[in-house]
């Protein structure tokens, strides 16, 4: 699945998604057969709180052109408080993304409860939209596959 | 390295029909550690996990994935099936490719493209898996109930007649709560302190079970099966141990202040007990009202107690317990509605009452001796007005939810009025009328045919003419202005948390809502749990409800109480967070973060530089833990990691997803 | 800086270093020395009397002698510092991290009067804010209206030119490690970064990985940069690393308040708590 | 500049050749012997007693190991578990594919020490670099004298090679084998001590015997004091080092110890030689 | 021979055709918010109008890298099934490092040692070296923290360069606006010694700029002077419990920066990244500061502290590899002592050792502090 700059590009969109919610949210929206795009790939966690800001990096870093982190509604956290700590991370998160030139639009986080299956799927289909609009993320992505070729340099 | 076997599940045609399940399988032979791979029609059934199990034994398969529907659906089940295996049931990794793939795509193509991906990751992850297992706690087994009231009573009475000890907490001198104040109970008028009081007596008597009234919740640590709560136990000036209860310094005391079990309609003396039924019978002192404990003077009751159990030097004490669970029923008060509403004449007027203070009043053993009369006059009244959702339903007043019991306490009341004074006259004014219990519909029904006028509307204002009270309202469904001129006003106020459950709710780690009202670990399948094991929650705590309610959710609760303590041990989720202590400076980061108390700084013989020092590092306590992970992300080193979802395994499956 | 001069100050200096080591609690007093050249100090240990009369201080004693104190978390001894406005903070940082035991530390404060080293030129707080024994007199604290102006306009620019802006200078950083080693909130036992087997990071120094890097390190000390300048002052590749921290600081100050770290005060790193009114932009 | 290609192996020494894993054995809780194969059958390379091998493990790490055994058509390496990059060795079965590059590392000095008695000492996983040298004199037994074999592990089930050590080698011709265990277990009725004491309790003779100890830092640190005691000279003890290594050619640097270099002088040193290097072992 | 030094840049060009030349090229970053731009001196491949300073202080970063890179590939594998692994060998292209200083050839004579030489030859480095000719300058005005002369190089020759480049001896001198330092005048000519066949080479290419004639400059001394005993190895080869190790280390605060900025440094860490099945292993610079360098896979860490790795730093430098290869590791290029966060410096200490008794029972920095500076 090396194939990332052709016109039949597809974003790769990682979504961290709370157990409780999020994901919940997601598997209701399969239960409820709604349709969205391929490209959003969840990761389920725990909590959003589990979310390491290391963890986008290291997604842009590998070739991400977008991650989204969703977590249960504040007050509604499963674990009381967690999002709380979600919500500062990664407002802090996108602000910098964006001071060192990616796109706010690429690292974007919500909240969605378990019964807003209608919100991840809108939230999924206008992510997606929206880096498909920004194409690849050359930014911060390592050209792995473009030096493996030709040895070294 | 690891062996790991990948197994797609068809699950019927729901995944097949847009997956490629075979070329899913193909592609899972190409990834790395994949030893075997392949798909069947339904991996949950008897021969889909048998052959899982077979290819466990022949493959020498140490991992596996399964690619099927989501992991809430069937993950404890496949760990079940691993269980008899060699494999740790927490080899396991799910990837969801019927919820989150083939359920909502189309594009067989794309959907069995991103099937792979999701199997990429979840084969990315498993490889880093680690066997977990259950650890187990012992469990203390002795309740602790917090609150005294219907909720508590009974909630401690079904656990004791299980065998195990309780302890009540009550912070009043007396337990009995909001119900021993009722006068009749809906909709069988039952008379309330006959069935309630009962309880309070077998609840004192009953061996296994340990009264501590006067006392509130200190401080609480602990998890479950091991809750170590220290208790404070007001002063009360009175020796319990020493005192019979004869109430002879009750009617010696000079002091007399105004009686909180009669809501304020008559006198009690600053020696007392509260109310006549009152478990344990036997007075305290208020400190307060007290002249000897105020002045230094008096000291009356000293003197005429006749085997000397008054002590003024009484203080605090603070006693240390463990417990093994906690059931929260601290119950209710009602809203200060006078601040609320001052066009009620926000309590000027004493013929506005509140329908608690009503209760008093219709109650034989009340101030009037159950003859209702008007407060400001001692006459009978001849107009009532009840006013429902004084405080509910009123979000920009009072609070938005619905107080659940007043549609049927008022028809109560009304029907109550209605019986006992001739030719009176009951206006209710209501905004709907809500009665969804057994024989409520009928009871509210009886009450109309009674006599009692419902007027669908809010009372607008309330002022007073004379002696009488002018009662302006709107009749909603005639839309016209109706004018009532009452005797006596009856508000069916809102219930609200006791004070002090905010704090409580700190102490135990347990979560409010908005309101307050202490929040269930889910509103459908948890009802009577908190999100923290171990404590449990009964009565109007957890929100606005009539007694029925109550009753039957303490003993819900109190079951789950009984279930934890039939078992010496409990199992601890293993995917809980733990320290390594070598890396972690001890800056206690995590400390604070953790919503469950769950983390502490402890003592660690480690090294630094090479030389044998004694460090403060970050300790998890398991059975406290709840696995959220919270920690994690905080922690720079990045030396504190959940079982199950560590760093490693999330970069793994981000490394996996992008490729 | 009251009224005394660099020669008072350097005088006063060595006296309570030796009164310091004369007490027999203070195993050796850090502070700076001459070198070859006349434009640079040293960090610099003394241990006895004859060490003591080699501190000096001069407009070039510009290295934190604070992170020194964690060389040795738990000493047999008190250890001494030399430490000025910046170096108290950077103290009052580890020891709210729990890195330090006060009673372990013997400080003698010198109120600062800048030195030639140009995140001075911002210092809010020249006094020491910690110390057992004073050298000078306070003077008043200044508040730098530019704190944020240099982030403020860089976040003007597109997108583009930032990304480029960053891309050239993470081209030159090495790996070496310094800004991390010299910054007084990186006090990890183990840093991340180190720990290859888990995979945080790779060890080759290649554009993304120092990205990454720099990224992770600015969301690991944002929350607790007191400002000295030190990891950008070390920087062998001149990197503007201050630029990346300010901007988590400046955010933090507009999102959550007022926020400054290394003061006595009771506050917690950002990220270590919560308000309820927090802004929500995820909704 | 033209280079004189004068690389002892003829190839880049850095890339490793694909070998197999042909067979796994447990040998106690924690050590695993590998039996490795090239990927058509054959001996990666023939190895002297004492060298090591480079075994990479494709896309997790590689670590260096000493040869415990050869054959005709095989090496073995003995693992023992100690971290990450050893735990994912220990999940290796048959067949597993993986990266071998080596003979590295002198190797024990087999001409200087034949003709002489030797005693060979080993503690825990220490005995695996002894044994491929043990193997060596018991394949050439005529070239030396008598031989003596101290072997001490933590219990019984600690023991590495159980079937050489309990059994096929004190069945050897002029051969004595003595075990001891750290503790007393229940299936143990052996001799029972830590390997320095029950060296002094045998009390060898120093004349004309060669010493080969090998085993964790401070058993050989005091079983070296005890050989001294008994009169042996430094020079006739050999012992074998360890230190973190990564190209196994003396290039990276790490393994250093003074201007020695494990990987590549070592590791085999006497402990006359280690007098002559800085005290960081 | 001499080359115009308004021919240099025609001079590079005609080189560039036939191999990639790395060059002291002056790179401008700009800042679009404050007016300082930041103007780095390093070795980077010559294109047109690349501002080339020859002149001037040598450059931060040697360019070991051309010959020894940062990461550098070593082979390709899959695991699973059909398992490979592919040799990564770099390219067979020409390179020519033009300009560099005495001091950096002499680091390069000590590569060549470690990688060519003692039984193993590192491929990678071979392949690299082979391909390349390299062009010495001599150095005009040392910085202020040079001291090569002391470590027994001449600033002005480098032998084992293909070619040597000085400035011819009736050069003339200005003062470089931007960098303060000495640079020949626009009119001024350089003088070119081939020393190799490759040199020879690589002259044959300029002929059509050339001119005969000229004597080279070689009046360059280093600006700093340093007092080293004369069998310095051996001193401290006995001097490894010394009490001096405990005080010159204490300052580190244990960063790579005089590793990575070191010509002669040359440790590299070996590790992997993988793709799926697929992955690479490459080799990267390591530092020998770093307290992962020699941990192993217990924990356990043969050099626990800045003191021990130190240590083992200055020693590797001054000690070990004269035993070993015959040479001093440190040429006295300066640029640690320039770079150091904490300011230490190598020179100091080789004064410093010089100096001490070897059997001192304690060391105080205050009796050989005086008289030096």
């Amino acid at each position: 699945m090396s194939v990332k700059k052709d016109s039949s590009w597809e974003p790769v969109i990682l979504a961290f998604c709370c157990n409780w919610c999020t994901y919940t949210g997601a598997d209701t929206a399969g239960l409820n057969r709604m349709k969205y795009p391929e490209n959003v790939r969840v990761i389920r966690v725990p909590c959003s709180s589990r979310v390491n800001p290391q963890f986008i990096l290291r997604a842009f870093q590998k070739g991400a052109d977008g991650v989204l982190v969703c977590g249960c509604h504040p007050g509604d956290c499963h674990y009381a408080t967690g999002n709380y700590y979600t919500r500062r991370r990664f407002m802090l998160m996108q602000r910098l993304l964006e001071y060192n030139g990616i796109d706010p639009k690429r690292f974007q986080a919500k909240w969605i409860s378990g019964s807003e299956a209608a919100k991840f799927r809108d939230t999924v289909i206008k992510v997606s939209a929206e880096i498909k609009a920004l194409g690849p993320n050359t930014k911060f992505a390592e050209g792995y596959y473009a030096q493996n070729e030709g040895g070294n340099e | 390295m690891a062996r790991i076997g990948v197994f797609i599940c068809h699950c019927g045609t729901n995944i097949a029909s847009v997956v490629d399940v075979e070329k899913v399988a193909k592609a899972a032979m190409q990834m790395p550690d994949v030893v075997f791979a392949t798909d069947y029609k339904y991996m949950c059934s008897e021969p889909g996990q048998a052959m899982i199990k077979e290819a466990i034994i022949e493959q020498k398969l140490d991992r596996i994935v399964i690619a099927s529907c989501s992991p809430r659906m069937h993950e404890l089940t496949f760990r079940k099936m691993l269980k008899g295996t060699t494999i740790n049931p927490y080899m396991l990794e799910i990837a969801n490719i019927r919820e989150q793939c083939a359920w909502v795509h189309t594009d067989r193509e794309k959907a069995t493209a991103k099937a792979i991906g999701l199997v990429q990751m979840a084969v990315a992850k498993v490889a880093k898996n680690k066997p977990l297992s259950a650890g187990t706690i012992p469990i203390t087994k002795k309740a602790l109930v917090i609150g005294g009231g219907i909720a508590g009573i009974q909630a401690a009475l079904d656990i004791a007649d299980c065998g195990y000890d309780v302890t009540i907490v009550e912070k009043e001198p007396s337990i009995g709560g909001h119900m021993v104040m009722l006068d009749k109970t809906f909709p069988t008028m039952d008379c309330s302190a006959c069935i309630s009081t009962p309880k309070m007596v077998e609840a004192n008597a009953h061996p296994n079970i340990t009264l501590k009234t006067s006392c509130e919740v200190e401080k609480v640590s602990g998890y479950v099966g091991n809750f170590e709560v220290t208790i404070k136990e007001k002063a009360k000036y009175v020796n319990h141990d020493l005192c019979t209860g004869c109430g002879l310094c009750q009617t010696k005391c000079p002091t007399k202040v105004t009686s909180e079990f009669d809501q304020g309609m008559s006198k009690r003396s600053a020696i007392y007990i509260p109310f006549a039924q009152a478990v344990p019978s036997k007075p305290v002192i208020d400190a307060n009202a007290c002249l000897k404990l105020k002045d230094g003077k008096c000291g009356i009751c000293e003197k005429v107690c006749p085997i000397g159990a008054i002590n003024y030097q009484d203080e605090e004490r603070f006693t240390t317990e463990q417990f093994g669970a906690i059931i929260v029923a601290i119950g209710y008060e009602l809203v200060n509605w006078e601040e609320m509403y001052p066009e009620y004449g926000g309590g000027k007027y004493e013929d506005v009452i509140t329908g608690l203070q009503f209760e008093r009043l219709v109650n034989a053993s009340g101030p009037t001796e159950g003859h209702i009369l008007r407060p400001s006059n001692g006459k009978e009244p001849k107009d009532v007005v009840i006013i429902k959702c004084v405080g509910s339903r009123d979000p920009k007043k009072g609070k938005s939810y619905c107080s659940r019991a007043c549609c049927m306490a008022s028809a109560k009341h009304a029907h109550q009025i209605l019986d006992k004074i001739p030719n009176s006259r009951v206006y209710v004014f209501y905004m709907d009328v809500r009665t969804p219990g057994k024989g409520y519909e009928e009871f509210y029904d009886n009450t109309r045919k009674d006599g009692a006028q419902y007027i669908r509307g809010r009372v607008s204002k309330i002022y007073k003419e004379g002696s009488k009270l002018i009662v302006k309202g709107e009749d909603s469904l005639l839309a016209k202005p109706v004018t009532v001129e009452a005797d006596l006003v009856i508000l069916a106020t809102a219930m609200e948390p006791a004070s002090g459950a905010y704090e409580l709710a700190g102490k135990l780690g347990i979560a409010v809502d908005g309101d307050n009202w202490i929040t269930e670990a889910h509103p459908k399948l948890r009802p009577v749990e908190t999100q923290t094991n171990g404590i449990y929650l009964c009565g109007t705590c957890q929100g606005p409800k009539d007694i029925p309610d109550t009753v039957a959710q303490a003993s819900a609760a109190a079951v789950k109480v009984a279930a934890l303590f039939s078992h010496d041990e409990m199992e601890t989720s293993p995917m809980v967070s733990s320290v390594d202590p070598d890396k972690c400076s001890g800056c206690g980061f995590c400390v604070d973060l953790c919503p469950y108390k769950a983390i502490s700084l402890v003592e660690y013989a480690g090294r630094d530089n090479g030389r044998k020092v004694t460090k403060t590092v970050a300790k998890v306590n398991e059975g406290l833990c709840q696995g959220c992970g919270c920690c994690n992300a905080i922690c720079r080193t990045g030396c504190i990691d959940l079982k199950g979802f560590t760093n490693e395994q999330i970069l793994k499956e981000v490394d996996a997803l992008c490729l | 800086m009251g009224n005394l001069t660099k020669e008072q100050i350097q005088d006063r200096i060595r006296e309570e270093a030796k009164k310091a080591l004369a007490t027999g609690e203070v195993s050796c007093v850090v502070g700076w020395t001459k070198t070859r050249f006349p434009d640079k100090t040293k960090p610099f240990f003394a241990y006895t009397d004859a060490e003591c009369d080699l501190l000096v201080w001069n407009e070039y004693c510009i290295n934190s002698t604070a992170k020194y104190a964690l060389d040795d978390r738990y000493p047999e001894q008190k250890i001494g510092l030399i430490t000025r406005g910046c170096d108290s903070r950077a103290l009052n940082r580890m020891l709210k991290d729990n890195q330090l035991k006060r009673e372990n530390l013997y400080i003698i404060g010198v109120v600062c009067d800048g030195k030639e080293n140009p995140v001075c030129d911002g210092c809010q707080h020249k006094n020491p804010l910690t110390y057992d024994v004073l050298i000078g007199e306070p003077v008043e604290e200044t508040i730098n209206e530019k704190r944020f102006t240099e982030v403020e306009a860089f976040e003007k620019l597109s997108a583009d030119e930032k990304y480029e802006y960053w891309a050239k200078q993470y081209d030159k950083c090495i790996h070496c490690y310094a800004c991390r080693n010299a910054c007084p909130a990186c006090n990890c036992v183990e840093c991340y970064a180190d720990q290859y087997r888990v995979g945080w990071q790779g060890k080759a120094a290649d554009r993304e990985q120092n990205q990454v890097y720099g990224l992770t390190r600015v969301f690991h000390v944002g929350d607790r940069c007191i400002e000295c300048g030190e990891c950008e002052r070390v920087c062998p590749m001149h990197l503007p690393i201050m630029r990346q921290t300010k901007k988590m600081l400046k955010d933090i100050n507009d999102l959550f308040g007022n926020y400054e770290c290394g003061l006595p005060d009771d506050s917690k790193p950002v990220l270590g708590e919560y308000k309820l009114e927090d802004p929500d932009e995820f909704m | 500049m033209a280079i004189d290609h004068e690389c002892s192996c003829n190839k880049n020494p850095l890339v490793p050749s694909l070998c197999q894993v042909i067979d796994v054995k447990q040998e106690t809780g924690d050590v695993q012997t590998y039996t490795i194969q090239t990927m058509d059958g054959k001996k990666p390379f023939s190895p002297l007693p004492g060298q090591l091998a480079m075994v990479s493990l494709l896309g997790v790490g590689e670590a260096m190991f000493s040869i415990t055994a050869q054959g005709e058509d095989y090496i073995q390496c003995a693992i023992k578990r100690t971290g990450l990059l050893t735990e994912a060795f220990h999940e290796m079965l048959p067949g597993q594919v993986i990266g071998v590059r080596g003979p590295y590392g002198n190797s024990f000095p087999v001409d200087d020490i034949k003709g002489k008695e030797l005693l060979f000492i080993g503690g825990g996983i220490g005995i695996a670099p002894v044994r491929s040298l043990i193997r060596y004199c018991l394949e050439h037994r005529e070239d030396f004298g008598h031989m003596d074999i101290l072997y001490g592990a933590r219990s019984k089930s600690d023991i590495c090679f159980k079937e050489d050590c309990l059994e096929n080698w004190s069945k050897e011709p002029d051969t004595n084998v003595y075990i001891t265990t750290d503790i007393s277990t229940e299936d143990w009725d052996g001799h029972v001590g830590f390997v320095p004491s029950y060296l002094e309790e045998l009390g060898f003779q120093p004349e004309g015997k060669k010493v080969i100890l090998c085993g964790p830092p401070i058993m050989i640190k005091l079983c070296s004091e005890s050989l001294i005691k008994m009169g042996f000279a430094k020079e006739a003890v050999i012992t074998t080092l360890e230190m973190r290594m990564k190209c196994g050619i003396g290039k990276c640097g790490r393994c250093n110890i003074g201007s020695k270099y494990v990987c590549l002088d070592g590791p085999v040193f006497t402990l006359a030689e280690l007098d002559e290097l800085p005290d960081e072992k | 021979m001499y080359l115009a030094k308004k021919d240099l840049e025609k001079a590079l060009q005609t080189l560039s055709q036939k191999a990639v030349v790395f060059a002291p090229i002056l790179e401008t970053i700009e800042d679009k918010v404050s007016d300082a731009k930041t103007v780095e001196k390093k070795f980077m491949p010559y294109f047109d109008g690349a501002e080339v300073a020859l002149e001037g202080f040598n450059t931060v970063k040697p360019p070991k890298d051309v010959l020894f890179p940062n990461v550098e590939k070593m082979y390709k594998y899959k695991t699973g099934a059909g398992a490979y692994i592919m040799e990564l060998l770099p390219e067979d292209s020409q390179k020519i490092i033009f300009g560099i200083r005495p001091c950096d050839m002499r680091s390069i004579d000590s590569m060549d040692k470690v990688f060519l030489t003692k039984d193993y030859v590192d491929s990678y480095y071979a392949k690299r070296r082979e391909n390349v000719t390299i062009v010495a300058f001599g150095c005009l005005e040392p910085s202020r923290t040079c001291f090569c002369d002391s470590m027994g190089l001449d600033p002005n020759q480098a032998p084992t360069a293909d070619l040597m480049m000085n400035v011819a001896a009736d050069s003339e001198f200005t003062i470089c606006n931007d960098c303060g330092t000495k640079v020949l005048t626009d009119d001024g000519k350089y003088i070119l010694t081939p020393q190799t066949e490759k040199g020879k080479a690589l002259l044959e290419q300029l002929k059509e700029l050339l001119s005969d004639g000229g004597e080279s400059y070689q009046d360059t001394k280093c600006s700093l002077h340093i007092v080293k005993a004369e069998n310095l190895d051996e001193k401290l080869s006995k001097m490894f419990e010394h009490p001096i190790w405990e005080k010159v280390t204490k300052g580190c605060i244990g960063c790579g920066t005089c590793t990575f900025v070191c010509p002669t440094c040359y440790c590299f860490d070996i590790d992997n990244e993988n793709h799926g099945a697929e992955g690479c292993k490459y080799r990267c610079w390591d530092s020998c500061m770093f307290s992962d360098y020699t941990r192993m896979a217990g924990g356990a860490n043969p050099r626990p502290t800045k003191k021990e790795r130190l240590r083992n730093r200055y020693l590797h430098k001054l000690e070990f590899f004269n035993e070993r290869y015959g040479e001093t590791l440190c040429v006295g290029c300066g640029r640690c002592i320039e770079s150091c966060p904490a300011h230490l410096d190598i020179s100091d200490f080789i004064e410093k050792a010089s100096l001490v008794e070897i059997d001192a029972s304690d060391y105080s920095e205050a009796n050989y502090s005086e008289g030096r500076m």
